[in-house]
C-alpha cells in the first residue's frame, strides 16, 4: 500500500512532519521561517506605505506614521536593505521547495477550478502550488529590482553613483516594480485569507491534516508515506 | 588718470595695454562695456596672455612682456607715415615744432652722452635751442630738420612692422590691425582711451612705456578730450591719495619735491623749482611753488617757521641721492645699515622682489613694528612655515610689534580715486576688540617721542617739538580737523590782491582753494593740490549730488576732484586754438569770447584767451612735449630696451641689457639670470577674485579662487610634460616656488628674434596666513631691479625654469 | 544721443530699510509640488526674468560672491585643479557658478573663452517642481519665480532627477535641496536679484521678462553687426520658456558654452513616472484591492470539510499501521 | 556731515524704467499684507545704513553697510552687510567679487584685535598692553634716532637726514591718516618713507 508513495517523491522542507493528534496537525513551518516571514512581511508593509507616501501626493500623509517626510526618506531605504537580507534568508531556504513542475501547469490551466474552490478536479499537489510559487517568484524578482534601482535612487549616499538619466530610469522602474509587489503582495495576502486554516501555517506554525489533505495532498501522502509522523502526539 | 572712470562711456576705441582692466577694475571697465554698447565702441587688449579683458575685447594682439615701446613707436610710426595725425592738435598744442640743440642724437639703442661707468646720460644736449629773448626757438612750418617733430621721425624710423613682430611676437598682420584702428582716431571727432596699469609701470623702463603711449595720443589728439586721456588704473583705493600727499621718499605734498644737498638754503631750493616760462605769455603755474611751499612749511611747524630762518627749511631732511626708494632702503637694511622699520598696512615680503633679499633684510632689523587689521606674512616673517616660509626662527633677532588698526569700515575720511575724486567715507561699525584707528597709533609714537626729547633733549629735537600738533585731542587727531588742515587757512587776514583795503580770507578761516594761498607766511595748507576740499562751504568731500547736466560723466556735485573740482586734466586741449570744442558733441569747455565755460572747471585762467594761452600749463612751455628734454634719465624720446632678464636680446644693441641707466646694486647684478639657464619668459599679475594678499582672509574670495597657481600655454605643457592641475616647481636665480598648472589656450608661445618664447603667467595673491590655501608669491621669483625714472621694481618681465613637481610641505604652526 | 543711454540697471534704488511686507505670498502660487487643487491667484503678477549676457561678462564671479553673501552661504575652500571654475560644481552652498569653456572658434580660428553663469532657469515649466513629491516644498509664483520652500523639504533628491539642467543640489548638512531663488526675499520688496545688481558690466540684469526680451533684441543686434552671425536669446521653448535667459554669441550652438542643453525639456522618462505612472500605479492598486474585497465578501470561501479532516486521519493512522507491523515481522 | 541717502537716482536713464516696472511687477505699489510668507524675511529691515567707499581698488565703488546698532547714536555697531550704492555715479550699485565679499573681510578671521609682540629669537607672539607697546616703540625709535641721525653732510651742510630707520605707509589709509603719518614721519626726519605708489 506505501509503495506508490514511496515510488514518487515530492521535496519537503526540514521540519515538515505530521502530528498524529487527534486531531492530525501538520507541522508546515518552524519559528526560525516564521519570525524570518514575518519580519519580512513588516519590513515590505512600511516599504510599501512609505513608499506610497512619496509616490503620489495624496497619500504623502502618511509620512505622519515615520515621524514626518524627511524621516521617511530617511528611513524607506533602510528599511529596504532590512527586508532584501531578510527575505533573501527566506529565500535561500524555500527555492528548492519553489521549482515549478508538470502539475503546476495542470493547476495553472485549471485555474477558474482553483478559484471555484473545486481542488477535487486538480492534481494532487506537493508543499506549494503554483500560485504559491509565482508568487514567491515574483517577490523575489522584483525585490532584486527594487533595491538595485532603490540604491541608484538613494540621493543621500549614491546621489554620485550613477548619472541623473540613469537614475531617472531607475526611479521609473521602482516605482513600476513597487506597484507589481504590491500586487503581489495583496494576492498573498487575500489567498492567505481566502484559503481558510491557512494562516495559522505562519502563527503557530501546523495546519490541519484535513487542510493538508484538501490543498496538497501529495505533500501529506509523502510526509506519511517517508514516516515523517511523531505518534506521540 | 587725466580722465573720470565715468568719462570712458564717451570713447570710440579703448586700447587696454599694460593692464587687465576687467580683471583688477571691474567697476571701472563697467564703463568700457557701456560705450561698447551705446557708442559701438571697439575695444583692443594687447597682452602676453588672453585676458578677461580680451574675452569681451573687439581685437586681440598678444605682445611679449617687456616689448611696449617697440609696439607703440610702431603704431606712432605707422600714424605719422599714414598721415593718421590730428595736426591742428599736434601743431598747437604739443612741442613738435621746438627746435633741439645740435648734438642730441640716438646711435645703436643709446642716447648721446652715455657714461658706462656712471651708468647714466650727460643730458646738457637733450634740450631746446634757447633765443636771445630766452624763450625757446621754434618752427611752426615744422620744416627745421631739427625740430621735434623730424626728430621724432628719424627716431620711429626703424620701428616697422617687421621690426615689431622681431621684437614683440606680434603677428604683423594683428600688429597692422591694431595700428589702423588706432590710427582712425586721428579725427577730432574720433578718440581714444589708454587704459593701463602696473603692466606698463613694473618695468625697468616703465616711465618710458607710459610716455609712449601718451605721445602717441597726443599725435592722435586724445589729451584733454572727454574719452580720450591716459588712464592711470592705480591699483590701491588711496595711492592716488599717498602721492598726491607726497608720503614718498623724494616728495613732499602737492608734487613739491624734497630738498636735496644742492639746496643749501631755501632760496636755493626756490631758484631751481619756480620755473620760468619758455614761450611768450605762458601761465608756467610752478611759477605759484613759492605760496605752496610756505604754507606748507607753515602747516608743518606754524610760528615756528618764520621768515628769518628761511620758513624752517632745514627741519626738513636733505636727499644725497634721488630717493630712499624701497629699493635702496632693503639693499642698506640687507647691508645691515637699517635698525628700525615701521610696515603701515604694508606687506613687504610678498609686495617686493627677490622674498629670500627681503627676508634676509628684516632679519637684520633691530626692530619692525606692523599696523594692520589683518595678520601679514610680514609680520610674522620670522614665523616658520614649512617650504612656505623656511626659515631659521631662533636666528632671527629682530623684535616685532604687530599693532591691531581699524579698517575702512570703523573710520571716517577720504580716499582719492584714480580719477582724482576725494570721497569722504563715515564710519559704520565698532572697532574689534583692542583695533586702533592708524591716526591714533601714529599720534601715540609721535607724542610719546617728543615727551622723551622734551624731557631728555636728543639729537635735533626742533622740528619734533614744534610739529603743529594742534588737535583738539593730541591724542587723537579727528579726520576733519587734518582734513581742514590738508584744505589750509588764514593765519592772519589775508587781502585782496586787487584791493588791498578788502579782507579776502579772515585770520583763522579756511582757505576756498590754493589760489588764494601767499608766499608770505599769512597762510597754511598742508597739500596744495587738495586745498578747496574742506573749506568754509564745508566738506565738499561728502557732496553726494550726482546730477550730470547733458549726461557728460563730469558729476562736478559728487565729491571733490583736485585741482579745484576739475574732472578731466588739460580740458582746454578739448578745444582748438581758437577756442571751439574739436568735437561738438563731446564739448568739455568752450571760449565764449571772454571766458571759458562748460561742462567742467576750465584747465586755465577762466580768461586766458585761447590763442595766447596753451593748455599744458604746468610746463613752461605752455605745451605738451614730444620731447622731454633732460626730464627723464633715460631718453627724451622712448626707445626699446629689454627686461634686465630677457629671452631675446636688444635688437639695437645686442651687448646691452635692461636698462642702460638703471640703478643696480652689485649684489643683485650678480643675481640676474640668463635665458640659457632660465628659458622662459614669466610674468606676474592679479586676478579678478582677490585684492593683492588681503582678500585671501576672507572666506568667500578665498572659495572663489582657492589656491596659487601658474599658467602655462598647452605647447609648453606638452614639452615639459606638465598635467592640468598638477604640481610644478618655477624657479629663478632668486627663488623657487612650488604650484598647481592651469594649463591654457589663452597663453601661446611668441616668436621673437626668431626663437619661440614661452611665457608662465604667475598671479599674486597668496601667502601663508589667511583662509585660503598656502601658496607663495612671484616676488620670491621676480628681479630686484627698478625703473630707471622711478625705482618701481621690474616686476613683470623675468626669467623663470619650470618642471613638473609634487605637493609643498608644511609645517604646523603652534598659536 | 546715443552716449546718454545706460544699460538697465537692476537697481534704481538702495533697498530698504524700514520693516516691509514680503509681496510674494501663497496667493501669487501658480504651482505648488504635489498639490492637485491650488487655488487660483487673485492676481497676475508681471512674470520677471534675469537676462545674462554672455558677451558681456568677464568672469569675475561678482555674482557668486555677491550671491553668498546675500544668501548666507557658507561655501567651503576648495583647491584648484587647473581651472577657473571654482567651486568645480554648484553645491548646496554656491547657487550659481561661472563655467569657463575656452573655444577655437572653427570659422576664425580665433580663441573665444565662453563665460557662463550657471544657475537655476526658473523654467516656466519647472522639472523639479514635477519630480517633487512633497507638497509645497517647490512652488511657483505668478511672477515666474520658481522657489524651494525649506521647510517642506524631504532631501530625496527628485528635484535634481526632475532637473533638466541638473541645478538642484541636496545638502548634506541639512539633506535639504537648495537652488537659486531669484532672490524672491528681495524680489518681494522690490529689489533685484543680489547677483544682478552686483554684476559689474552689468552681463546680468534683471526686470520684466517683456523688458528683457526687448534689451535683449538691442544687445543681439549689437552682436550682429560685431560679426557673430549667429548671436541669437535662449529662452528654451522646451521647458515654456525660462525666467533667466541667456544672450548668446553662438546661440546655435548653446552646447559649446559648458553644455548649456541644446533643446532643455524636461525628460520623458520622468514625465512617465510623474505621469502615468503615478496614476495608473494607483488605480491598478485600487482595483486589485477592490477585487479582492469583493471576492472576498461574495465569493465562497475555500473551506476544509469534515470529510477531508476524517481522509486525512485515515491516512496517517495507515501509514503508523503499516509501520507497527513491519516492526511486529522484524 | 553728509549722509543723505537720497532715493534720488539714475531715473530720467533709459533702461532705468526696466527696474522701475520690475518694481510694480511685484506688485509693489498695493503693499497688502501677507498671510503666509514663504520667502525668507528681508534680511536688510531695521539695519543702519551708512555711505561708504569700497577700500580695494582705485575705482573708488560707492558702498552701503548695513549695520546693527549706530555709532552715531554710540551704539556698538556690528556689519550685517554691505552692498554697492545704486546713487554712485561710478559703480551705480554694482560690485566686484572682492567689493562684494567685503563683509566678510571687516569679520575676516585673521583681523588683529590685540597687540603682539615678539621677542627676538622668539618663535610666537606674546600680548602686550597698548601703554607698554607704545612706550618700547618710541624709546627704540628715540635711540635710534639720537644715535644715527645725520645733521651735517661732509660740506658741513644741515641734512637732518634719519636713513637708519624707515617707513613704510599704507594706501589703503585715508588722506586724513596719511597726512598725519606724513608730518610724523617727515619731522622726524625719516627719508626711507614710501607708499604702495613705488612698486
Amino acid at each position: 500500500m506505501s509503495t506508490p508513495a514511496s515510488t514518487k517523491h515530492t521535496k519537503l522542507g526540514s521540519e515538515d512532519s505530521i502530528r498524529r493528534g487527534p486531531p492530525v496537525e501538520v507541522v508546515r513551518y518552524g519559528p526560525g521561517k516564521r519570525i524570518n516571514h514575518w519580519v519580512t512581511a513588516i519590513s515590505l508593509i512600511l516599504l510599501l506605505l512609505s513608499g506610497l507616501a512619496m509616490f503620489h501626493p495624496s497619500l504623502f500623509f502618511l509620512t505622519e506614521l515615520f515621524g514626518g517626510g524627511q524621516m521617511t526618506r530617511w528611513i524607506h531605504p533602510w528599511i529596504g536593505v532590512v527586508l532584501f537580507i531578510s527575505f533573501f534568508i527566506l529565500f535561500a531556504q524555500l527555492w528548492k521547495l519553489n521549482i515549478p513542475n508538470r502539475d503546476d501547469v495542470k493547476w495553472a490551466s485549471q485555474i477558474s477550478d482553483v478559484i471555484g474552490g473545486n481542488e477535487e478536479n486538480l492534481p494532487e499537489l506537493g508543499k506549494y502550488n503554483a500560485g504559491q510559487k509565482f508568487i514567491f517568484w515574483g517577490m523575489a524578482s522584483l525585490i532584486i529590482v527594487l533595491i538595485v534601482t532603490g540604491i541608484m535612487a538613494w540621493e543621500q549616499y549614491f546621489g554620485q553613483l550613477t548619472s541623473i538619466p540613469t537614475q531617472r530610469i531607475a526611479l521609473l522602474v521602482h516605482s513600476l516594480a513597487a506597484v507589481a509587489i504590491i500586487l503581489i503582495f495583496m494576492l498573498h495576502v487575500y489567498a492567505a485569507i481566502w484559503t481558510r486554516g491557512t494562516i495559522r501555517a505562519m502563527t503557530r506554525g501546523t495546519v490541519t491534516g484535513g487542510w493538508a489533505w484538501r490543498h496538497h495532498r501529495k505533500w501529506l501522502k509523502d510526509m506519511a508515506g517517508r514516516g515523517r509522523i511523531d505518534p506521540t502526539k | 588718470m587725466t580722465n573720470a572712470w565715468t568719462d570712458i562711456k564717451n570713447t570710440d576705441l579703448v586700447v587696454v595695454m599694460g593692464g587687465n582692466a576687467a580683471e583688477a577694475h571691474p567697476c571701472g571697465f563697467k564703463w568700457v562695456t557701456e560705450a561698447k554698447a551705446h557708442r559701438g565702441a571697439k575695444l583692443i587688449v594687447v597682452d602676453p596672455r588672453y585676458t578677461r579683458t580680451a574675452s569681451v575685447s573687439d581685437f586681440y594682439a598678444p605682445i611679449r612682456q617687456g616689448s611696449d615701446i617697440a609696439f607703440l613707436n610702431g603704431v606712432m610710426k605707422y600714424c605719422i607715415d599714414n598721415g593718421r595725425v590730428q595736426w591742428e592738435y599736434m601743431k598747437a598744442f604739443t612741442n613738435a615744432s621746438y627746435i633741439v640743440k645740435d648734438g642730441f642724437g640716438y646711435k645703436d639703442g643709446l642716447f648721446t652722452g652715455y657714461d658706462e661707468e656712471k651708468r647714466d646720460y650727460d643730458r646738457s644736449t637733450w634740450d631746446y635751442v634757447i633765443g636771445e629773448d630766452g624763450f625757446a626757438v621754434t618752427d611752426p612750418t615744422l620744416e627745421h630738420p631739427r625740430c621735434v617733430w623730424n626728430l621724432l621721425k628719424e627716431h620711429l624710423a626703424p620701428y616697422t612692422p617687421e621690426l615689431v613682430e622681431q621684437v614683440c611676437g606680434t603677428p604683423k598682420d594683428k600688429f597692422l590691425k591694431v595700428a589702423e584702428m588706432i590710427s582712425e582716431c586721428s579725427t577730432p571727432t574720433k578718440t581714444m582711451t589708454s587704459m593701463y596699469a602696473l603692466g606698463w609701470t613694473q618695468h625697468s623702463k616703465g616711465s618710458q612705456n607710459i610716455r609712449a603711449m601718451a605721445m602717441l595720443q597726443l599725435i592722435l589728439g586724445n589729451i584733454g578730450v572727454r574719452g580720450g586721456g591716459m588712464n592711470a588704473l592705480r591699483g590701491h583705493s588711496n595711492i592716488q591719495g599717498l602721492t598726491d600727499l607726497g608720503l614718498m621718499s623724494h616728495l613732499l605734498t602737492g608734487y613739491l619735491t624734497m630738498p636735496s644737498e644742492k639746496d643749501t638754503d631755501f632760496e636755493t631750493y626756490m631758484s631751481t623749482r619756480q620755473f620760468k616760462p619758455l614761450r611768450p605769455g605762458q601761465t608756467s603755474y610752478w611759477q605759484n611753488y613759492k605760496k605752496f611751499m610756505v604754507s606748507f612749511q607753515k602747516a608743518m611747524w606754524g610760528d615756528a617757521a618764520t621768515v628769518e630762518n628761511g620758513w624752517a627749511f632745514n627741519y626738513l631732511p636733505k636727499l644725497d641721492v634721488p630717493a630712499y626708494d624701497v629699493l635702496r632702503m632693503f639693499e642698506l637694511m640687507n647691508n645691515g645699515k637699517v635698525n628700525g622699520y615701521l610696515c603701515q598696512g604694508f606687506n613687504p615680503i610678498l609686495a617686493f622682489p627677490n622674498r629670500a633679499k627681503i627676508t634676509s633684510s628684516l632679519s637684520k632689523l633691530k626692530f619692525m613694528v606692523t599696523m594692520d587689521p589683518l595678520e601679514t606674512e610680514t609680520s610674522r616673517f620670522w614665523e616658520n612655515h614649512g617650504d612656505f616660509n623656511d626659515v631659521d626662527t631662533a636666528s632671527i633677532k629682530t623684535e616685532v610689534f604687530q599693532l591691531p588698526t581699524t579698517c575702512f569700515a570703523e573710520e571716517d575720511g577720504s580716499l582719492t580715486n584714480s580719477g582724482r575724486w576725494l570721497q569722504w567715507h563715515w564710519q559704520a561699525s565698532s572697532p574689534p576688540g583692542e583695533a586702533k584707528h592708524d591716526s591714533w597709533i601714529i599720534a601715540q609714537i609721535f607724542l610719546r617721542m617728543r615727551e622723551l626729547y622734551r624731557k631728555e633733549g636728543g639729537a635735533f629735537p626742533d622740528p619734533i617739538l614744534n610739529l603743529s600738533w594742534d588737535y583738539e585731542d593730541e591724542n587723537e587727531p579727528t579726520a576733519e580737523e587734518l582734513a581742514k588742515e590738508i584744505n589750509g587757512r588764514a593765519l592772519s587776514d589775508v587781502m585782496d590782491p586787487t584791493d588791498p583795503t578788502k579782507v579776502l580770507v579772515a585770520s583763522g578761516k579756511q582757505v576756498v582753494n590754493f589760489s588764494q594761498l601767499k608766499d608770505d607766511g599769512s597762510t597754511m595748507c598742508g597739500c596744495w593740490v587738495y586745498s578747496g576740499c574742506w573749506n568754509e562751504v564745508g566738506n565738499n568731500m561728502g557732496r553726494r549730488d550726482n546730477h550730470d547736466p547733458d549726461d557728460t560723466g563730469a558729476y562736478l556735485g559728487w565729491t571733490f576732484a583736485w585741482p579745484l573740482n576739475r574732472r578731466t586734466l588739460y580740458n582746454r586741449a578739448s578745444a582748438d586754438i581758437n577756442g571751439k570744442a574739436w568735437d561738438p558733441t563731446r564739448k568739455i569747455i568752450e571760449w565764449d569770447g571772454a571766458k571759458w565755460t562748460g561742462y567742467d572747471v576750465p584747465d586755465i585762467a577762466p580768461t586766458a584767451k585761447p590763442q595766447d594761452v596753451g593748455p599744458f600749463i604746468m610746463n613752461q612751455e605752455g605745451v605738451s612735449r614730444l620731447f622731454a628734454r633732460g626730464m627723464m634719465r633715460d631718453g627724451p624720446f622712448p626707445a626699446h630696451m629689454e627686461p634686465f632678464e630677457s629671452p631675446v636680446e636688444n635688437v639695437f644693441n645686442r651687448k646691452m641689457r635692461g636698462n642702460p641707466v638703471a640703478r643696480v646694486f652689485a649684489s643683485d647684478a650678480a643675481q640676474l639670470g640668463t635665458s640659457a639657464e632660465f628659458p622662459y619668459a614669466a610674468t606676474s599679475y592679479r586676478l579678478t577674485e582677490h585684492f593683492h594678499y588681503w582678500t585671501k582672509h576672507n572666506r568667500v574670495n578665498s572659495a572663489l579662487q582657492p589656491e596659487f597657481f601658474v599658467e602655462i600655454s598647452e605647447e609648453l605643457a606638452k614639452e615639459k610634460n606638465i598635467e592640468q592641475g598638477g604640481w610644478v616647481r618655477v624657479w629663478s636665480k632668486r627663488g623657487s616656488v612650488k604650484a598647481k598648472a592651469v594649463v591654457t589656450k589663452r597663453i601661446r608661445p611668441l616668436i621673437c628674434d626668431g626663437k619661440p618664447v614661452h611665457i608662465v603667467g604667475i598671479p599674486l595673491h597668496w601667502g601663508f596666513t589667511g583662509s585660503a590655501k598656502k601658496g607663495f608669491g612671484p616676488n620670491s621669483l621676480a628681479a630686484f631691479v627698478g625703473d630707471a625714472n622711478i625705482e618701481t621694481p621690474e616686476s613683470k618681465a623675468f626669467l623663470v625654469n619650470i618642471e613638473p613637481s609634487t605637493a609643498p610641505k608644511d609645517k604646523e604652526v603652534n598659536v | 544721443m546715443a552716449n546718454t543711454m545706460d544699460s538697465p540697471r537692476t537697481a534704481v534704488s538702495n533697498p530698504p530699510v524700514q520693516p516691509m511686507e514680503t509681496n510674494l505670498t501663497q496667493r501669487d502660487l501658480i504651482r505648488r509640488s504635489a498639490t492637485s487643487e491650488l487655488p487660483p491667484p487673485e492676481r497676475q503678477l508681471t512674470p520677471v526674468a534675469k537676462l545674462i549676457d554672455v558677451s558681456k561678462c568677464i568672469g569675475c564671479k561678482a555674482c557668486q560672491s555677491a550671491c553668498v553673501e546675500w544668501n548666507d552661504t557658507n561655501p567651503e575652500v576648495g583647491e584648484n585643479v587647473g581651472v577657473y571654475t571654482n567651486p568645480h560644481d554648484l553645491t548646496a552652498d554656491m547657487f550659481t557658478l561661472m563655467r569657463f569653456s575656452e573655444w577655437i572658434n572653427p570659422e576664425t580660428d580665433n580663441l573665444e573663452w565662453l563665460i557662463r553663469k550657471d544657475g537655476c532657469m526658473h523654467c516656466a515649466d519647472p522639472g523639479c517642481l514635477k519630480a517633487c513629491p512633497s507638497p509645497g516644498a517647490i512652488v511657483q509664483y505668478s511672477n515666474g519665480i520658481v522657489d524651494f520652500i525649506h521647510d517642506n523639504c524631504i532631501g530625496c533628491g527628485y528635484c535634481v532627477k526632475g532637473c533638466p539642467f541638473n541645478i538642484p543640489r541636496i545638502s548634506k548638512a541639512d539633506h535639504r535641496a537648495y537652488k537659486c531663488t531669484l532672490c524672491s526675499d528681495r524680489v518681494a520688496v522690490g529689489q533685484g536679484p543680489a547677483c544682478a545688481k552686483a554684476c559689474p558690466t552689468q552681463a546680468i540684469v534683471f526686470g520684466t521678462k517683456e523688458d528683457m526680451k526687448k534689451h535683449a533684441e538691442g544687445r543681439i543686434a549689437d552682436l550682429k553687426s560685431r560679426g557673430y552671425a549667429n548671436a541669437g536669446l535662449y529662452d528654451p521653448p522646451g521647458v515654456g520658456g525660462t525666467h533667466v535667459m541667456y544672450v548668446l554669441h553662438h546661440n546655435d550652438k548653446p552646447h559649446i558654452y559648458a553644455d548649456l542643453p541644446d533643446n532643455p525639456a524636461i525628460s520623458a522618462v520622468v514625465q512617465t513616472w510623474k505621469g502615468a505612472t503615478k496614476y495608473a500605479g494607483l488605480a491598478v492598486m485600487g482595483l486589485a484591492a477592490a477585487g479582492t474585497l469583493l471576492h472576498g465578501l461574495f465569493g465562497r470561501a475555500n473551506r476544509v470539510s469534515k470529510h477531508e479532516e476524517e481522509e486525512a486521519k485515515e491516512l496517517v493512522d495507515e501509514s503508523v499501521e503499516h509501520v507497527e507491523k513491519r516492526e511486529e515481522d522484524a | 556731515m553728509n549722509m543723505d541717502l537720497s532715493r534720488r537716482s539714475f531715473m530720467k536713464l533709459a533702461g532705468a524704467g526696466v527696474a522701475a516696472t520690475s518694481l510694480c511687477a511685484m506688485g509693489f505699489s498695493e503693499a497688502e499684507a501677507a498671510e503666509v510668507a514663504h520667502v525668507r524675511a528681508f534680511k536688510l529691515a531695521t539695519t543702519t545704513e551708512t555711505r561708504q567707499t569700497c577700500p580695494y581698488c582705485s575705482v573708488a565703488c560707492g558702498i552701503i553697510i548695513y549695520s546693527k546698532g549706530d555709532v552715531r547714536k554710540g551704539d556698538h555697531a556690528e556689519v550685517v552687510h554691505i552692498e554697492g550704492d545704486v546713487d554712485h555715479p561710478t559703480n551705480r550699485g554694482t560690485l566686484c567679487p572682492k567689493g562684494a565679499a567685503l563683509k566678510d573681510f571687516v569679520k575676516s578671521p585673521t583681523r588683529l584685535l590685540y597687540p603682539m609682540h615678539r621677542k627676538p629669537g622668539a618663535d610666537t607672539f606674546e600680548r602686550m598692553s597698548w601703554d607698554e607697546a607704545l612706550d618700547r616703540i618710541a624709546r627704540l625709535m628715540k635711540d635710534d634716532r639720537d644715535a644715527n641721525l645725520l645733521l651735517k653732510n661732509e660740506k658741513g651742510l644741515d641734512v637732518n637726514r634719519w636713513t637708519t630707520t624707515g617707513m613704510l605707509a599704507a594706501s589703503a589709509t585715508s588722506n586724513e591718516t596719511a597726512w598725519a603719518t606724513f608730518k610724523f614721519a617727515k619731522s622726524i626726519g625719516i627719508v626711507g618713507f614710501d607708499n604702495q605708489a613705488r612698486v
